[in-house]
């Protein structure tokens, strides 16, 4: 809702500033008690080359990037077509750039958007030592309404130990920038800055907030080998992990990373790893371990662009395939995904819990476009959910690990309770242990695998469902943010709309979901992906309504699904 | 650990009950008696021991003892067994397998956990075949055994150096035993587990079905001369140019061993309030 | 249908000679001009265990086994309540056991079948050098009727090279047995040895028919790395393919075997690698890298029981899951499953053509029912499909490797070839193949690799069909006999039904199944699976009929499927 | 190959026309150049060369060239170029890549890669750090190197040999360079390309944004003053106690060559008469 919102766009060759301009008005709006979001992107340059920071700014919580933007900062027109189909802009838009960096680019300007050529690297001259993205920061910062005294506190803080004279450019230069504002006529961009409130704001990125949802579920022992764009989850871990006493190991490869953590949780430790797509595939034989062995672990997989090595620093949900069904035999296992960034801490630390009380191997999903990305959020209220695993008791007699239970679950032996020694087995096994071929046994641990997932009671978190209507949107992921904001605007628009976002993907909770589609007449599937994997996915799980019409809006990444094609999609059906 | 009472333990105790799956004469009966020797006589409380594998005859060890167990997939139970040690610091950990598991699909975790050089002791039951797949080349396989249908003319490809690799991984002890010496081999795993840091026990452990004249290794076999050194040049020197047949403990090291402290210092809300604007 | 066919167990512990029992009666039957079929057992001993071989021996061709046994014959009775599962005997059975073995266990007794004891042990004194096993020979051949003309051509064969007087006791053995079974009334029991023909009969296992069907198709690389119940393709092929100017390489491991064959083929040389479902699961990343460069390999899987290292002497079919939907990211690929033990040579050269034409990655399914059976087959015609790339000519100019064409298939230029050098990619790229993230290349890429699948006309082997009539089974694989072997029993009670056994998974040919499925009523899926992957696959596939009854006829292995069961459940159906 | 023709192709017609994505200043514009020169210096055919790469900054390098190339997954470029080599035994196959690529996950390929010995050369620009994932530890970052939050005491673990680890599993030449010395690099590489089997040539190729004081190493680096051996005995011994900035030929063997022949000798229905009853 671009009423309430205000959309930013900030791009320039490496080295202008650009993260750190668009960093420091997200932390200023947060300042100030508002909520934001920033995206990145960049060009292929390993590093130094041309990037752009999106912004989103509110005094009401965002899930994802409007559908166009307010203004374009540009410091400089470097390659700048290579952002152009990122940033929608049109003749309410604003294009600022710098007198001194020629002519913008046919691909921005035919928008029809505003064009404003402001003296910037003049400007700086006359402040010693200044920086052209200070000035761009104080244009920003008051385009967008955000007030000077946030956007001081924050040049405080980042240049506090840079010393006084840094300092004093910085600040000069933003002060500048407000100044420079003036000339431009903001009062239909700018947002009302007195509807922030300060109290408990959070700064973080999805995969910060999934290293500390696994924190908080109680994971104590970490292995993982780097891969874009889930190293940040491991990045974040490492130093905080150790502080709870916990672990990481950087490990050779994923083949090994994922084998060290069910050895770190058959020792009793809560274990995890992190990784994207190709470091998936490279430990599905494993997981399928763990779920023969009944070893529970948890991956993080942050999705990206695919296939193979595939576009590695865009967003895409199509690993949703591989991780429901990448496993040799019949492997039950757990799938959930994270549908935004506070999300990805409440997911994961749900997961590990599930992980451990069930004994079994889980898939958290997540995106490069939550994982990547920064918002402002309310400090998440802790779940308490956390690892309870079932085990036996030192000296423990006639011990069986895969004894039949109702529930499926089986009390776990830790290395160190007495009489509970076991082996834990990949190959099929009787209750004992020991490794069976017979068809009884075999049929006996399939049922209890699957018994342990499709008996136990999920709750309410398997999925979001908002609003009422017989126009129902089901997604999952971050579609979610687009979907919500979708559905809120039909509504306002009389059109109603129910929305329901999957968490729990895997044990499919077919008679819930089910019971809400009872009577349905137009189910709208949102879904990133090229191939429409959670359509065919929710017609393989669930009994969709015959009678229902089902459309699918699909799009691989890399470009964001936006609210107002999805609002489009919905007023075209109504 | 009680060393008194867990000293009372038997080697028989070692085992467990559960019939093994190996061929009559299989070289690995005797390196499991070995094993069960060796923690007999460190006193290894059960559980506080545990024994690692991948897949392979070889492999099935773990379940023919008392103590805990994996047996995990093929090729990964040093990956395995090192998530384990760090994470569980306290406890003995013990991998086990074949050439092919270790040194063929597990190559990558035997170079980097011997670099990483955690506390592991690794027993690779070496008969230069896959056993357990009836009878294919190893990496240990001479180039000239033609009795693989899958290499018919033989490999044709120079064996791999297990000791030679450990060394430059950075292992921290290394030595070889032949199973028709379950006592020699014995002693060899013993001390090697009290070794601080990786070691590697290579066990010259005949394959009676696929390579019976792997029964000549009585013959060949022989007890290393030279004593061992902690020099790795020489060390490197010498295992360049073995036979393969010389036994006992071949080299000793000092290098780093690699364990995470697990002390714990903050609570989680500590961390999080770095997120806090 | 047990009154054409006969159906004989042998049993024995390891040494006794079961195998070359089992085979020797097998060939006997071929030189007779039979067909049959047959498959073999084992306890978890590596060797020296006991054993079983189980054979269906019949004038026209034989899919499966049987209901039940006709016979059972024990050489002792070692662990043979290990087999009683494998091993269904009615009162119509007979049990012929060694008198010198001991009492025959309840198990095996209590199903009313015939004991018959005979003085085995006793009588192989009398003969020098003879062996119990040789007698057993004699009287199965007599019991199910082989001609011992027949016998003795097939022991000639066998024991030639050892002999004359090894020869002699065989013979002599197996006219023992002859004699003895005189003493039995078998009336019931054996075939007319008169249906048989001799005409082009082939033995072969399933594996050896896959490696078969690769060199037909025109395969000259292969890598591989050993494991059960796939090795036997390899190991037929690494002695033949260097006959025809191919080779194979015996890879470190899985993720080196995929990757080599993806290097063969870049090369220019069709290129195949077998494995089975841990093996499968190592190579999905790199399967996503032949989609994603465009490189075609076909991989063979062989499935086992699951998951993990699971049971992996036995049959299962659960890789499904894995091999349709295995890989991350939208990765189209082509999957088929070969139905018989001949189709498994017809399937895999049909393969490595259909992969060749679509520069695809392809997987063919094969189960270890398939693979490790042997049967006497007619001589597969030669479909003449074989390996045709398209490639661009020597001295090409302005190529472009993904040009976007119509059919979606880019002609590929092989090394050597001037002006053809490019970078094969498995980042997203552009018609000229340079890294590319920006949408639009994503999206012709994407729509390039699914249409060349999508649009190509498969013909008529995407699925078998079979019968009339508005009761419809459909499934795959391994089941296919059993199934088809239950619908023609219906029929001859008249109940109508019509079989479909699809043999192209993936591309889903959705309007010809649909086609066929128009105003059916009944709609039974037969499957081996825990987890009904077949039956998931299907409803995301497909759009089954509304109005139609969708029952499904699932078990995990380790046990077959029987023709009985399926037939049952047809009749109470109807 | 028409040596006189070819010969004629000048290096700089070995590079395509696309830009590198590297940083200003990275170590591997210089190898880019090596390569392209030794091309240039055999007057290899383009059409009958190739460029395999796995993924990381250095594994772009096959873009950047004019001659066949193939930039697969991370870590598998051995396994490519051996499949490749092997169907295709008349072309120049040269594997490229980074540390992380060909020691970490890629560490099993080139264990079997050097031991199998196809007639394959293998550039690894060394910069001891992830550069493309930007910035954590590789296995020969030095263990108190602690600018990677992955690794924020540093890895605490030994670096990996390249070298000495490839003599260990058999390859027949062995090489190190410094980037900042081109000419001298092309040389290496043109001669590993012309020396039969599995050639290592190690090129320090500095980092510049993640491990900017690796500018320091053309401080550091010097040619090696002891000739090269043929001696693996010796080698071994030398390559342990190297301090990893010798640059120049240290090894060159004389070991077996993995090339299976590709001559036909039969038809498919020879084959197939063996399935007739
Ligand atoms: C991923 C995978 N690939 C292949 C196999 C098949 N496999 C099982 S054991 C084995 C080789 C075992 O050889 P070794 O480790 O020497 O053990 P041995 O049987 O000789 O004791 C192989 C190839 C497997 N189980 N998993
Ligand atoms: C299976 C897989 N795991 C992880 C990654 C992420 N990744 C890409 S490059 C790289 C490391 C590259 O390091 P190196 O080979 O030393 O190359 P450099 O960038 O330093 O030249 C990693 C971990 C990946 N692409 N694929
Ligand atoms: S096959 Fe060889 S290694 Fe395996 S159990 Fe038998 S003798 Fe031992
Ligand atoms: S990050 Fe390092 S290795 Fe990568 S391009 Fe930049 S300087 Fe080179
Ligand atoms: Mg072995
Ligand atoms: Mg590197």
């Amino acid at each position: 809702m671009s009423s309430n919102t205000v959309s930013i766009a900030i791009t320039g060759a490496g080295g202008a500033g650009v993260m750190t301009a668009g960093q420091s008005l997200l932390d200023a709006a947060a300042k100030a008690g508002w909520y934001g979001l920033m995206t990145r992107s960049s060009g292929p340059q390993i590093r130094g080359g041309e990037a752009a920071a999106f912004l989103r700014l509110s005094p009401r919580p965002v899930g994802c990037p409007d559908d166009r933007y307010d203004v374009l900062f540009a410091f400089d027109w470097m390659n700048v077509e290579r952002f152009s189909a990122e940033i929608p802009l049109d003749e309410k838009s604003v294009i600022i750039c710098d007198a001194a960096a020629g002519d913008a680019p046919e691909v921005m300007t035919k928008s029809g958007a505003r064009l404003v050529s402001l003296p910037l690297k003049d400007t700086v001259k006359s402040i010693p030592g200044g920086r052209v993205n200070m000035i761009g920061l104080g244009i920003l910062a008051a385009l967008s309404g955000v007030p000077m005294k946030a956007v001081d506190a924050v040049v405080d803080d980042a240049l506090a130990r840079k010393g006084k004279e840094a300092l004093a450019a910085s600040k000069a230069g933003v002060q500048a920038g407000f100044e420079m504002a003036k000339a431009i006529n903001v009062d239909e961009i700018a947002l009302d800055a007195s509807g922030g409130s300060e109290k408990g704001r959070w700064s973080i990125s999805g995969n910060e907030a999934a290293g500390c949802g696994a924190i908080r579920g109680g994971v104590r022992f970490v292995a993982a080998y780097p891969i874009t764009p889930a190293t940040e989850i491991l990045e974040w871990l490492a130093p905080n992990l150790e502080k709870v006493g916990g672990t990481l190991v950087q490990a050779e490869d994923e083949l090994a990373s994922v084998n060290m953590i069910i050895g770190g949780s058959f020792g009793g430790k809560p274990s995890l790893t992190a990784t994207s797509g190709p470091g998936l595939a490279l430990m599905t034989e494993a997981i399928g371990l763990s779920v023969a062995s009944e070893t529970p672990i948890v991956i993080v997989n942050v999705m990206r662009g695919g296939p193979s090595t595939g576009i590695p620093t865009k967003s895409e949900q199509s690993d949703l395939n591989i991780a429901l069904n990448g496993l040799h035999g019949d492997a039950p296992h757990i799938v959930t995904a994270a549908n935004s960034i506070a999300d990805c801490l409440s997911t994961t630390q749900w997961t590990v819990h599930l992980s451990e009380k069930l004994q079994a191997a889980a898939i958290v999903l997540s995106d490069q476009s939550l994982g990547q990305s920064r918002a402002i959020i309310d400090k998440p209220v802790d779940s308490g959910l956390v690892a309870e695993r079932e085990v036996v008791a030192d000296g423990v007699k006639d011990y069986n690990r895969y004894a039949v239970t109702p529930s499926g679950v089986s009390p776990m032996a830790i290395p160190g309770t007495r009489g509970g020694e076991y082996v834990a087995d990949g190959l099929e096994h009787s209750p004992l242990g020991r490794p069976s071929s017979a068809a009884g046994d075999h049929t006996i641990q399939l049922d209890k695998r699957e018994r342990k997932l499709t008996q136990f009671d999920f709750g309410d978190r398997w999925a979001d469902v908002d609003g009422d209507g017989d126009l129902v949107v089901i997604t999952w992921g971050s579609s979610t943010a687009p979907a919500a904001e979708a559905c809120e605007r039909a509504r306002a628009e009389g059109i109603s709309t129910r929305m329901i976002s999957l968490r729990l993907l895997t044990p499919a909770q077919a008679s819930r979901l089910e019971g809400l589609l009872k009577g349905v007449k137009k189910i709208l599937i949102v879904e990133q992906s090229h191939s429409k994997q959670f359509y065919r996915y929710l017609r393989a799980e669930y009994d969709l309504p015959h009678d229902a019409e089902v459309r699918v809006f699909k799009r691989p990444g890399p470009l964001p699904i936006r609210p107002g094609e999805l609002l489009s999609e919905i007023r075209s059906w109504s | 650990m009680e060393a008194s009472a867990a000293r009372a333990i038997p080697a028989k105790d070692y085992k467990s009950d559960y019939k093994p799956v190996w061929c009559p004469g299989c070289g690995d009966f005797s390196v499991l008696s070995s094993i069960t020797k060796a923690f007999a006589e460190l006193g290894l409380p059960r559980e506080e021991t545990a024994v690692i594998s991948g897949i392979g005859c070889s492999s099935r060890i773990p379940a023919y003892t008392s103590v805990y167990g994996f047996h995990g997939v093929h090729g990964r139970a040093l990956a395995l067994a090192t998530g384990l040690k760090v994470a569980r610091p306290e406890l003995t950990v013990v991998a086990t397998g074949g050439d092919g598991d270790g040194f063929s699909i597990g190559g990558n975790h035997f170079l980097h956990a011997a670099r990483r050089n955690a506390d592991i002791t690794y027993v690779v039951m070496d008969n230069q075949v896959y056993g357990m797949t009836k009878g294919q080349a190893s990496p240990t396989t001479s180039p000239d055994w033609e009795k693989s249908k899958l290499t018919p003319h033989g490999t044709g490809v120079s064996p791999f150096q297990p000791l030679a690799i450990a060394l430059a991984s950075g292992a921290n002890y290394i030595a070889r035993g032949f199973s028709g010496d379950p006592n020699g081999v014995a002693r060899l795993i013993a001390e090697a587990i009290q070794h601080p840091g990786f070691s590697l026990v290579q066990v010259l452990s005949p394959c009676v079905t696929f390579r019976p004249e792997q029964r000549d290794w009585k013959e060949i076999t022989r007890e290393a001369t030279v004593p061992y050194t902690d020099d790795t040049g020489r060390a490197a020197r010498r295992l360049m140019t073995d036979d393969g047949f010389n036994t006992g403990v071949l080299f000793k090291g000092n290098r780093p061993i690699y364990q995470p402290s697990l002390e714990q210092s903050s609570t989680t809300e500590d961390l999080e309030r770095a997120f806090q604007v």
